[in-house]
């Protein structure tokens, strides 16, 4: 009669999954703000391809971060507005569950869309074609990780109307170290050293973040909507 | 009094006494919000009273 | 059990609180003999509730909505979930997305939630409101069938209700 | 235990605990602070290295030891609040945050001036400032996001479960921070702080501390029954304190 937690989370992904492509428009304004950004940089500082390869990392990470922290936002917002997330609370189903669906669903559109359309920028920043594969790989692990702590902060300014700045305030601190490991490994690549330590630590945060912080959203979520 | 060595600080005065005033400063301040801080909150709290007081009457 | 009285005396608060989803200053909500602070997952199985909102996403149809939020309750084929529309109203507005129905629509699709997933709890705030006469009657004549199958149904309203003299009456007052 | 431990936690035992106890810890962090101004200005002997700018020690290491502990102790209060719903624990939190935060302003700007003669430049991206500078990061999100809901009780809650989540990532932080910094430095650069100290430098650095532990202290009293007074204004005891 009653539903598992594993039926719960594909339910609820495949609905998140759902809405998500039947607004096509908020798909593509995450990517087209990641596209503009990386390119405000080369306009802003010099078009000399070397100086352009060696500030790639940290413009890449910096716009990536940006990027999936502003839909983060959205994360809880339009649930907690008409209702649904109370019923969530009240399916019968743990919560963590369903934070961790709901996040999973928004990485798959946002943080592995950057993913796929990184090479270009990677390109137009100069990054060799050898360190792509890192690049590619560290930006994933990067916005994954980023997803579950942006699930915490999103939690925590639900019900607030002017959470958007708030939530950056909260998050960009906590996610430092996602910073530091992934533009480091993708600086390494560039450099032609090898990048393994610094995608293993990113790796190791990913799993732990993965698996603290929907306890943590969920607890946010519990006490914003008291 | 004392030496002027002492307040050259071998040449570094001007790092080592900012710092001493800075931190000093810090201090004071803490203990002057603190102390605000309690004196307002005491304010807002007997002006609540003094209004519950004149409702009752 | 009828909850009334006047404006920001509390009825949704108490009713929030019997949901568990505020905890209260002080006392326990106990079902089934147990605190619902212990046991909520088994308190969460047994209710049903419909706030002010109707929890419906506007880009999803109506029946679409249903499936979702009624599938992580129980397994329910679509054939149940298409009669609970029917009963409640709401049947023409199955494949319709929620975004373009009224709000009394979305109201009978939100009750339509409530009979599908087969809780012997109900806990309904304001289910009159934006409802037409005929839906009213459809709304108490649901009541009266719940109590009927021996479930209970905590409603707040500030309407009168008419379901018969099984109903029990708590009148708030600030 | 629970009903003493409760009993402990009660709001006009704590107030009036905290008011007995700020003149002893203000009086004795006043002495401790005293001596060691005094022996460290002025007796103990110049670094071999730095000369006499190692001084800076005395007022640096205890700011930047108190900005940690006072985050600890907001995280440590705000769970206990959180998790046995004892609010006193709030307003223990809600207490310490400013005097972290300044505490860390302090570290920050003493650390910088003591990069000038070390470095030759005031920040030099050293391991242990940039964390000094995302916990001052940590605290300014805390301390915004507390007064950012309308409800105060649920703004109490949503900060102390950030400054939990922000006492778990500090030791991450902080050991991705010298993991960078030695990926773009080298070990070029002088590390702050003096590694092996004979007493006569020691004592006082250690009296230093001490008087600072005991100043906040002291603050936090004077804070912690400000905000209990915010937070029990209709009870009845709050009539006779505030007489009193």
């Amino acid at each position: 009669m009653s539903v598992g937690a594993w039926s719960a989370f594909v339910l609820v992904l495949r609905r998140e999954l759902c809405l998500s492509f039947r607004r096509p428009d908020q798909l593509i304004q995450p990517l087209m703000f990641f596209l503009i950004v990386t390119t405000l940089f080369p306009l802003g500082l010099s078009v000399q391809l070397s100086l352009l390869r060696e500030m790639a990392p940290g413009v890449l990470w910096v716009a990536a971060l940006l990027a999936s922290l502003l839909s983060l936002d959205a994360l809880f917002k339009s649930d907690a507005e008409d209702g649904t997330l109370e019923q969530l609370v009240l399916s019968g189903q743990g919560l963590y569950v369903i934070v961790l669906a709901k996040t999973l669903a928004h990485w798959l559109v946002s943080g592995a869309a950057l993913v796929l359309v990184s090479p270009v920028v990677g390109t137009a920043l100069a990054v060799p074609l050898s360190a792509f594969p890192t690049m590619m790989s560290s930006l994933g692990l990067g916005t994954l990780a980023l997803s579950w702590l942006g699930a915490i902060g999103a939690g925590l300014t639900v019900g607030l109307k002017r959470g958007n700045v708030l939530i950056s305030l909260i998050v960009l601190p906590l996610a430092m170290p996602l910073l530091i490991f992934g533009a480091g490994a993708t600086d390494r690549a560039i450099s032609g050293t090898s990048p393994v330590g610094a995608l293993y630590l990113l790796a190791a945060l990913c799993v732990l973040t993965c698996t603290l912080a929907p306890f943590a959203a969920a607890a946010a979520l519990r006490i914003t909507l008291e | 009094m004392m030496s002027s060595g002492f307040w050259s600080m071998g040449g570094y005065a001007r790092f080592v006494w900012p710092c001493v005033g800075f931190t000093g400063a810090v201090l004071a301040w803490n203990l002057w919000a603190a102390r605000r801080h309690f004196a307002a909150a005491r304010t807002r709290s007997a002006r609540a009273l003094a209004m519950a007081a004149s409702d009752g009457a | 059990m009828h909850v009334s009285g006047p404006n920001g005396t509390g009825k949704t608060t108490l009713l929030r609180v019997v949901t568990g989803l505020l905890r209260p200053e002080q006392g326990v909500v106990t079902w089934r003999g147990k605190s619902i602070a212990s046991t909520p997952t088994d308190y969460q199985n047994d209710l049903a509730y419909a706030s002010h909102e109707p929890a419906l996403k506007g880009d999803l149809t109506a029946l679409e909505n249903l499936r979702f939020m009624v599938g992580l309750r129980r397994r329910a084929t679509s054939q149940e979930l298409r009669a609970a529309l029917d009963r409640t109203g709401a049947a023409g507005c199955a494949d319709l997305p929620a975004r373009v129905l009224s709000a009394g629509q979305r109201r009978r699709v939100a009750m339509a939630r409530v009979l599908a997933v087969g809780a012997a709890l109900w806990l309904l705030d304001e289910p009159y409101t934006n409802l037409d006469t005929v839906g009213c009657a459809m709304l108490s004549a649901l009541l009266v069938e719940h109590a009927q199958k021996g479930g209970l149904a905590l409603v707040v309203a500030h309407h009168e209700l008419s379901v018969g003299a099984k109903m029990r009456h708590l009148a708030m007052q600030g | 235990m629970w009903t003493w431990f409760y009993r402990l936690a009660s709001p006009p035992y704590v107030y009036w605990v905290a008011a007995a106890a700020t003149p002893w810890f203000l009086s004795l962090s006043v002495v401790a602070i005293g001596y060691g101004l005094i022996a460290g200005l002025v007796f103990a002997p110049p670094d071999y290295q730095q000369g006499d700018a190692f001084r800076i020690i005395y007022v640096h290491a205890p700011s930047a030891w108190l900005s940690m502990f006072a985050y600890t102790t907001m995280a440590l209060a705000g769970g206990i609040a959180l998790i046995w719903r004892i609010k006193i624990g709030h307003a223990v939190a809600a207490a310490s945050a400013p005097i972290g935060a300044s505490f860390t302003v302090a570290a920050l700007v003493t650390g910088s001036l003591w990069g000038r003669p070390m470095w030759g430049t005031y920040w030099a991206w050293d391991p242990r400032l940039t964390s000094e500078l995302i916990l001052l990061f940590l605290y300014v999100g805390v301390m915004a996001l507390r007064p950012a809901f309308e409800e105060p009780g649920r703004g109490d809650r949503a900060a102390a479960l950030l400054s939990i989540v922000g006492v778990v990532n500090i030791p991450i932080i902080h050991y991705s921070v010298v993991w960078w910094n030695s990926l773009h430095q080298g070990a070029t650069v002088a590390r702050l702080g003096v590694p092996k100290m004979p007493g006569s430098m020691l004592w006082p650095l250690l009296s230093m501390l001490l008087g600072f532990m005991l100043f906040y202290g002291a603050v936090l009293c004077i804070r912690l029954r400000g905000e209990v007074l915010n937070r029990e204004r209709q009870s009845a005891w709050v009539r006779e304190a505030i007489k009193a």
